[in-house]
């Protein structure tokens, strides 16, 4: 059983390299097979972490297609029908982007050390994968213009909260699963179909266009 | 003094039901499709609580007692107590004095029939508002007088407004609607500092909380400038003199006559809370007092317009007012009995005679807006030949307010300078007595003031072809004038009566033992005074006889008033107000500022052009208007905070996160 | 009990979903909403009992907020026959099935005990509001909606990563691990510090975010400003509570830990950040509904600095859900009139709205003079308590800032608000079709007199409710 | 009692001699004859059988002015002490009461003018009411120092305590007292430097301005109510000038009497050998007289 939380454990390191290729990639269609590749590896997860069931394996299934293959394909649809031609446009360059995620996954670990855990979770980096993913996350929320742009960077803050989750996975079940699914329909249903009506709207994604409403 | 009521049944409940009758009185007319009965009954409704509760009030006056009843009410702020005791008692005259009289009034100023869409609203705001101002003077509970504080504000911000479509009318609005709430904020303060002192929102009793404790200058200074908001002394006044302008008359009546002195009644209430006040706060009381009267008169002096120029005096009488309650409270500070009684007799005359005179002149201003349709003063004239009886009533408000004898004004006056000089034997506060050549040049202004005020209106020959064929006013209009003109006669010529009727609302503040000599001692002054009215009576009569005698005598002719060899004299040709108080702004120079606007002429033979001169609202125009507009720009630039762009949205959320977390560990 | 009062909705969801007239729909709407409060009052009167396992757990704080909900929603309702009817242009099939729903999650909310199912019904909210701001379909409702979308899943988001700390926390300290605030609250004691704070921080971002505490609050001027007056009236009215019921929850959490100092100032601080905002942005506000999206901040603010002072002002907080919810229903039920009669949100635009329409703006100004917190209106008793209650505890710096920024904000608001209703309506200024009638009408109204009821009078169950549901929030000693 | 009477008797029949004085004063500068010291007697007697003219402009308030005036004159004649003898009616206060009761007739007194509607008294009354409040704080610093030193609140009291012994030990603030009561008194009564009774320069009067358009009884009324008012003011300025008394009640008298006729010839002489001030001195000069009043008051109270 420990072997196999190695492996997810060295998965999670795969998972934070992708992190930095979605903050350092400027080609929007690579980010978002980045953001899939990174979903399809956190769907295994559970399966290696838990004993297997039926259940598990429905559960992983279910992730690893929505996050895998259908969330990338809506918004490879959207990115498609609004022809965004040029590419991700940060608002703040790549090398400070990429600085900035390697000082705040530095901090996440800082601060997983800081808080107490269970021995058997102990020496694997679950809590700081989490953590650093939410703030890629955030990073690229906060420095990316387009709205593709932006629900990459809900998706990877999801995959955050989802690693955590696995922590949890034996203790509560439900809890965690309808947390998972919830977010997943948030983040494909809703999204994408917001993200179509703004394609259609401005038939560009570049949510600085999306700046009429404010204080004049 | 003693009411029909004696024995009967209960003032207190007589004069409770008084006021609730009132606030109703305007809810028929709301939803009577024809106009004008809603008014009837309204009027009618009003004036009968007034006849009940006047003498109800009278008797609780003399009965040196407190009543108290608790309200039943379901809100979590302790026991809701009414009590009224003389203080409570003595206000409460007014109230319904003004209250009735204005009512009348407005039957023939404001007709049902003439305003449909805004009479019904106007009545039902001026019974609420009276009927609040009724039940403050009763509350004892600070949540509950701040809830009928608040709706005293609101009703009369809501008169105010009743010609809404001018642009003038709703800046005084919103001016005045604004300084009120910023008063009840600090109303806010005041009774959560109380509450926090005593324990629970009920008022404390007299003399229970010491001026020493460190909370006490807070309380004191929050109640300052809450009630002195209300009551318009300086620098709290910039709201009044365009409400008061703008406001109908018979509401200007009632709002310069009453409202103002509930925020005296609210300083009084409050004094009397403490005892052995700091000699601080009566300084501070008397120098914003001295201030008030002399800058109001001043700019009562330069107004051009007719009830600015009263709204302006207004400051000035209360400013008055709030002398001689700095003096009393001198006087409780230093054990000085004679001061203190001096002061408080001084003060309380003075609010019930203010509440007589300036009632009368805005009433009389109403009548007088009525017939010449402007309340410009340089465009009016002459009208006391088309309105004698106006002309007249409002000579008696004139000179009462100016503090002449033989009228009201006056006695209180006197008693205050009886107490500036009742320091010169004593060395202690000697420098009060500057107060009394500050107090004469303030009388001596009131007078500029109003006889340009009644020589521009009633005297000489019309300067505008409106002012030119007034008419006279009906009787709903002229019968509460000469009711106010009789009282102020009466206090005038009677003042030993008037002082019996202050003395039980200063036991509020004063040992009634130690009192009973020093009011027997002025009360013998005060005969002579009176004494003195009557001979200056006789004596005007006697030189009348004379001189209707010689008239009998010798031939009497008419002709036009010699123009000193100057034919072509035209109505323009008199001096206007403006013209007439020039002289004496220009000595004031500075405090008072003329925005003058004087054409450049050129050439031999000039066009016709125009100069205009209008009064500043220095307080208002010189800091207010422009702290407001450099805060508007302050927020405007803060107001790209919200610029649209989502990223930097989540950067706020972001950022909120990582502080909060630093903070946490 | 519990079960009608979530499946009711739910089967109006249904049935509005399958009707096909859009004549019809509201009234349907209106019905179960009735019927929601019928059920509601039931469960007023006679508490049903705690649920097995403790998920459902109907307290005086779900009470309080599920009853200013139900009654809003009625009214909302009830308005919204008459308001659809000046919208026949548009399908209004998606706008009452999403308030159905929400209704449904919003009364999940009030009686579940289990924070992970409270926070799956709060989620729920969110979404089923968006397609309701996306109500008129142009490039501006789309942007609000995407605003809105974004910003509370975020915000929502970082809850959840709160509530898998907190049940982290259990794990930790070897308790049985649970999401129940009984048991939770039980072995508060044992969880360890760490987690425990880095819970509360985000649950307070992802609540906060929810109810709309600056920071945090962008979304909301966009979002009301773009939603119909009706939605804008139950985003500000219900969502708002019933976030600000998962911050109670939160709160009795941090009372059950002891570690409650942090979480007030936090709050405190939050909350007068808010007001200070809210009282930048109000003045020179020239869109009167997104000045009411600021007036909401304000309030919300107003919740929080009052939880945070503790004591007395709790009442006041409990007190204000009520008070708050029912007046920006006034407000924002008339400002819908208004707009709808003007053709523009414009405060240059609108004037003179007590002429020509003398109701809508009597209720608009009524409804200002409300929320402003005169007498003798509900949020005047809320708000002076929570005043009254910062002095009595000598914390004179936050009462005086409370103060100062409630007094900005009037001065803001009456510049913005007395220019609209008073005065001559311009010559010039657009007509449309909208008259006042008594189902655009009636139901602010009905409001009106409602906050002006609870101004002067608490009815005794709804005291003993305020104070019970004090008492849950008492700090003990 | 006979005091009393003699006060009434004397308050009744001097006041117009005074003029009389003066006029010969200034007549005998001028090495004229000048007319005899009755002559403003038969003035009023002839005016009182006179007819009047009454503009048409003018209303009731123009013929209430001179009665008015006469009566304040009158009571304020009643007030105050002649020579070592109090007055009839004296209460503590009464000083106030004298005050005002001149700012009541002088209300009337302007009304009248305004009623006409004639620029030039309109002109004179807006002169009469600034000048008049400027006098009024000068007037109050006097009686405030006189109150402080004679400890009396009434003007019986305060004025017949001035004694050469009081003179002795605060010469300094009576004599700066002397000079603002003087300029006061001047003003007042509208005397040169001030104004000028007889000019017929319209534009530059004040009080003689305001009574143009009276005529007949009218007009005698006035003259002798402003006769009044200078023997009243005077007598209060003689108290403080010339405080001599003897024991003897009608020696008193007597020298009352002649210290008035003394003021008179001062007067006199100051309008002989002075001229008019530019009205825009005028101002300044007043309150040159409120700022003397003003310091001996502060000398007496330090």
């Amino acid at each position: 059983m420990t072997d196999m939380i190695t492996l997810a454990d060295q998965l999670l390191v795969l998972v934070l390299l992708i992190n930095f290729i979605s903050l350092g990639t400027s080609r929007l269609i690579f980010s978002i097979r980045a953001v899939a590749v990174q979903g399809v590896i956190l769907g295994t997860l559970p399966g290696l972490i838990h004993p297997f069931s039926w259940h598990l394996v429905a559960i992983t299934v279910v992730i690893i297609a929505v996050k895998g293959f259908i969330i990338p394909m809506l918004l490879g649809r959207a990115v498609r029908s609004a022809e965004i031609k040029r590419e991700v446009e940060p608002f703040l360059g790549y090398v400070p982007t990429l600085l900035l995620g390697a000082v705040f996954t530095a901090f996440s670990f800082g601060f997983a050390g800081r808080l107490p855990m269970l021995p058997e979770h102990q020496n694997y980096m679950f809590v700081p994968a989490s953590i650093a993913t939410l703030m890629t996350g955030f990073l690229i929320l906060t420095t990316r213009r387009k709205a593709i742009s932006q629900v990459i960077g809900y998706l990877v803050l999801e995959n955050g909260i989802f690693i955590f989750g696995l922590l949890l996975a034996e203790a509560m079940p439900i809890m965690v699963e309808a947390g998972a699914l919830l977010d997943l329909l948030v983040g494909t249903f809703v999204m994408g179909i917001v993200i179509n009506q703004i394609s259609r709207e401005f038939s560009s994604l570049d949510t600085s266009l999306l700046t009429s409403l404010k204080e004049e | 003094m003693h009411s029909f009521l004696q024995g009967a049944f209960d003032p207190a409940l007589v004069a409770l039901s008084a006021a609730l009758v009132i606030g109703c009185a305007g809810i028929p007319g709301l939803f009577l499709r024809k106009p004008g009965p809603g008014q009837i009954i309204s009027t009618t409704a009003i004036i009968l609580a007034a006849l009940a509760g006047v003498p109800a009030a009278l008797q609780l006056l003399f009965s040196h007692t407190a009543t108290t009843y608790t309200l039943e009410w379901g809100l979590p702020f302790g026991s809701c107590e009414l009590v009224i005791d003389p203080l409570s008692a003595f206000f409460l005259l007014p109230v319904f004095l003004v209250t009735a009289a204005g009512s009348l009034f407005a039957v023939g100023y404001w007709p049902a029939a003439g305003h449909r869409t805004t009479e019904p609203g106007l009545t039902f705001f001026y019974g609420l508002l009276a009927s609040s101002m009724a039940i403050l003077l009763m509350a004892r509970n600070g949540v509950f007088f701040v809830m009928v504080w608040e709706v005293m504000a609101l009703s009369a911000y809501f008169l105010l407004v009743t010609e809404h479509e001018r642009e003038d009318v709703r800046r005084a609005g919103i001016v005045y609607l604004i300084a009120t709430h910023t008063g009840t904020a600090a109303l806010f303060v005041y009774f959560s500092l109380l509450a926090a002192q005593t324990g629970s929102f009920v008022l404390p009793v007299a003399g229970s909380l010491s001026a020493l404790s460190p909370f006490a200058p807070v309380i004191a200074l929050a109640a300052f400038v809450g009630f002195g908001a209300k009551a318009g002394i300086m620098p709290l006044h910039t709201w009044l003199p365009s409400a008061h302008a703008n406001a109908p008359s018979h509401v200007s009546a009632v709002m310069s006559g009453v409202m103002l002195k509930m925020g005296l009644y609210g300083i009084f209430r409050t004094l009397t809370f403490f005892h052995d006040p700091p000699l601080l706060w009566g300084g501070v009381l008397t120098v914003c007092g001295i201030s008030s009267a002399l800058l109001g008169i001043i700019f009562a002096v330069a107004q051009r317009d007719l009830k600015r120029l009263l709204a302006c005096s207004s400051i000035e009488n209360i400013g008055i007012i709030t002398t001689g309650l700095g003096v009393a409270l001198l006087g409780v500070s230093s054990h000085n009995s004679v001061l203190m009684y001096l002061g408080m007799a001084g003060a309380l005359l003075h609010i019930l005679n203010h509440s007589f005179f300036k009632p009368l002149l805005f009433l009389g201003s109403g009548a007088i807006i009525h017939a010449a349709g402007t309340r410009e003063m340089n465009l009016m004239g002459g009208l006391g030949k088309g309105m004698p009886r106006v002309g007249f009533l409002f000579l008696v408000g004139s000179v009462a307010i100016c503090g002449i004898p033989p009228l009201n004004g006056f006695v209180s006056e006197f008693l205050l300078y009886l107490g500036f000089f009742s320091q010169l034997k004593t060395n202690s506060l000697i420098y009060l007595l500057f107060l009394a050549p500050l107090l004469a040049l303030v009388g001596g202004l009131a007078m500029v003031a109003f006889t340009k005020l009644y020589g521009s209106v009633f005297l000489g020959t019309p300067r505008s072809p409106a002012a030119a064929y007034p008419h006279e006013a009906g009787m709903t209009m002229l019968a509460p004038m000469a009711l106010f003109a009789l009282l102020c006669l009466l206090v005038g010529l009677a003042p030993q009566l008037a002082l019996r009727l202050v003395s039980p609302a200063i036991a509020a503040f004063f040992p009634q033992s130690a009192m009973a000599a020093v009011s027997a001692e002025y009360g013998a002054i005060m005969d002579k005074l009176s004494l003195a009215g009557v001979l200056l009576l006789t004596a005007a009569a006697l030189a009348a006889l004379l001189w209707r005698w010689r008239l009998g005598q010798a031939r009497v002719t008419a002709a036009p008033t010699w123009g000193c060899g100057y034919q072509r004299g035209t109505a323009r040709m008199q001096y206007g107000g403006t013209a007439f108080s020039e002289l004496a702004v220009s000595v004031f120079d500075g405090i008072m500022r003329q925005r003058v606007e004087r054409p450049t002429l050129t050439g031999l033979f000039p066009g016709k052009t125009r100069c205009s001169d209008t009064p500043t609202e220095t307080l208002l125009e010189r800091i207010i208007v422009p702290m407001f507009s450099l805060a508007g720009i302050i927020f405007g630039f803060l107001h790209r905070l919200q610029h649209g762009l989502m990223h930097i949205y989540m950067l706020y959320i972001f950022v909120t996160l990582f502080i909060l977390m630093l903070w946490a560990n | 009990m519990f079960a009608a009062l979530i499946i009711l909705p739910l089967i109006g969801a249904a049935v509005t979903w399958l009707i096909p007239s859009d004549r019809l729909r509201p009234k349907i709407l209106s019905l179960f909403a009735l019927g929601h409060l019928g059920i509601t009052i039931r469960m007023l009167i006679v508490t049903p009992h705690e649920s097995p396992g403790g998920w459902f757990h109907f307290d005086a704080l779900g009470k309080i907020v599920l009853l200013s909900t139900s009654i809003l929603f009625l009214i909302c309702a009830i308005y919204s026959i008459g308001y659809l009817f000046y919208r026949r242009e548009r399908s209004n099939h998606v706008l009452c099935v999403g308030l159905l729903v929400c209704l449904s999650a919003a009364s999940l909310v009030t009686i579940t005990h289990h924070l992970g199912l409270m926070w799956v019904a709060l989620e729920t909210t969110t979404i089923s509001m968006a397609p309701l701001i996306y109500f008129n379909r142009n490039a501006r409702s789309i942007e609000a909606t995407w605003k809105y979308l974004l910003i509370c899943s975020v915000g929502v988001a970082l809850a959840l990563i709160g509530l898998y700390f907190l049940a982290y926390a259990t794990i930790v300290a070897r308790v049985e691990p649970s999401l129940l605030l009984g048991d939770l609250m039980l072995d508060a004691g044992k969880l360890s510090s760490g987690w425990v704070h880095a819970a509360f921080v985000f649950l307070l971002i992802g609540f906060g975010t929810k109810m709309g505490l600056a920071p945090l609050h962008t979304w909301k001027p966009d979002a009301y400003g773009e939603a119909p007056g009706l939605v804008g009236a139950l985003l500000s009215g219900g969502l708002v509570n019933l976030a600000f019921l998962a911050l109670l929850r939160v709160y009795q959490l941090c009372l059950a830990t002891r570690e409650i100092t942090f979480f007030q100032n936090a709050l405190v601080v939050m909350g007068l950040i808010s007001m200070i905002v809210a009282a930048i942005f109000m003045a020179r506000q020239a869109d009167f509904k997104r000045m009411l999206a600021y007036s909401s901040v304000e309030h919300v603010g107003i919740m929080a600095v009052a939880l945070g002072l503790g004591g007395r002002a709790i009442f006041g907080a409990l007190f204000h859900i009520l008070a708050n919810g029912l007046t920006k229903g006034v407000l924002f039920l008339s400002s819908g009139n208004i707009h709808r009669s003007y053709n523009s949100k414009s405060t240059d635009h609108v004037r003179g709205a007590l002429r020509r329409l003398p109701w809508s703006g009597g209720l608009f100004l009524a409804g200002f003079i409300a929320i402003t917190g005169s007498p003798p209106f509900a949020p005047f008793i809320s708000e002076f308590t929570i005043i009254s209650s910062a002095f009595i505890q000598g914390r004179m710096l936050i009462g005086a800032i409370f103060l100062l920024s409630l007094t900005i904000i009037f001065i803001g608001m009456a510049l913005t608000v007395l220019p609209m209703v008073m005065g001559e309506v311009p010559p010039h200024s657009e007509t449309t079709s909208y008259k006042d009638t008594i189902l655009t009408v009636g139901p602010p109204l009905a409001l009106l007199l409602l906050v002006f009821l609870l101004g002067v009078w608490i009815p005794a169950p709804l005291m003993t409710l305020l104070s019970d549901g004090a008492a849950l929030l008492e700090v003990p000693r | 009692m006979t005091n009393s009477i003699i006060h009434i008797f004397l308050a009744i029949v001097m006041p117009p001699l005074l003029l009389g004085v003066i006029g010969k004063t200034k007549a005998a500068f001028a090495g004229r004859v000048g007319a005899p010291f009755v002559q403003p007697y038969y003035d009023i007697i002839r005016l009182l059988q006179k007819g009047t003219v009454f503009s048409t402009t003018t209303s009731w308030v123009f013929r209430a002015g001179p009665i008015v005036a006469l009566a304040t004159a009158a009571v304020a004649a009643l007030l105050i002490p002649f020579g070592a003898h109090p007055s009839p009616i004296s209460f503590d206060g009464d000083m106030i009461l004298y005050a005002y009761l001149f700012a009541l007739g002088r209300f009337f007194t302007m009304a009248a003018a305004l009623d006409t509607g004639s620029s030039f008294e309109g002109m004179g009354s807006a002169r009469e009411a600034t000048y008049s409040c400027l006098a009024e704080p000068t007037l109050f610093f006097a009686l405030i120092t006189l109150s402080r030193l004679s400890g009396s609140y009434s003007l019986s009291g305060m004025l017949v305590n001035i004694s050469i012994g009081v003179w002795m030990h605060t010469s300094a603030a009576l004599l700066l007292l002397v000079g603002g009561m003087f300029v006061v008194l001047l003003a007042e009564n509208c005397r040169i430097p001030f104004d000028d009774p007889n000019t017929h320069l319209e534009l530059t009067m004040i009080h003689e301005v305001m009574v143009l358009d009276h005529s007949g009884p009218a007009f005698a009324i006035i003259q002798y109510a402003a006769a009044l008012k200078l023997f009243v003011l005077g007598a209060f300025f003689v108290h403080l000038a010339l405080p001599y008394s003897t024991g003897n009640p009608l020696l008193d008298w007597g020298l009352f009497i002649i210290s008035m006729l003394e003021l008179a010839v001062v007067i006199g002489a100051v309008e002989s050998v002075m001229a008019r001030l530019r009205l825009i001195r005028i101002p300044q000069l007043l309150v040159a007289a409120t700022i003397l009043a003003a310091f001996s008051t502060l000398l007496v109270i330090r």
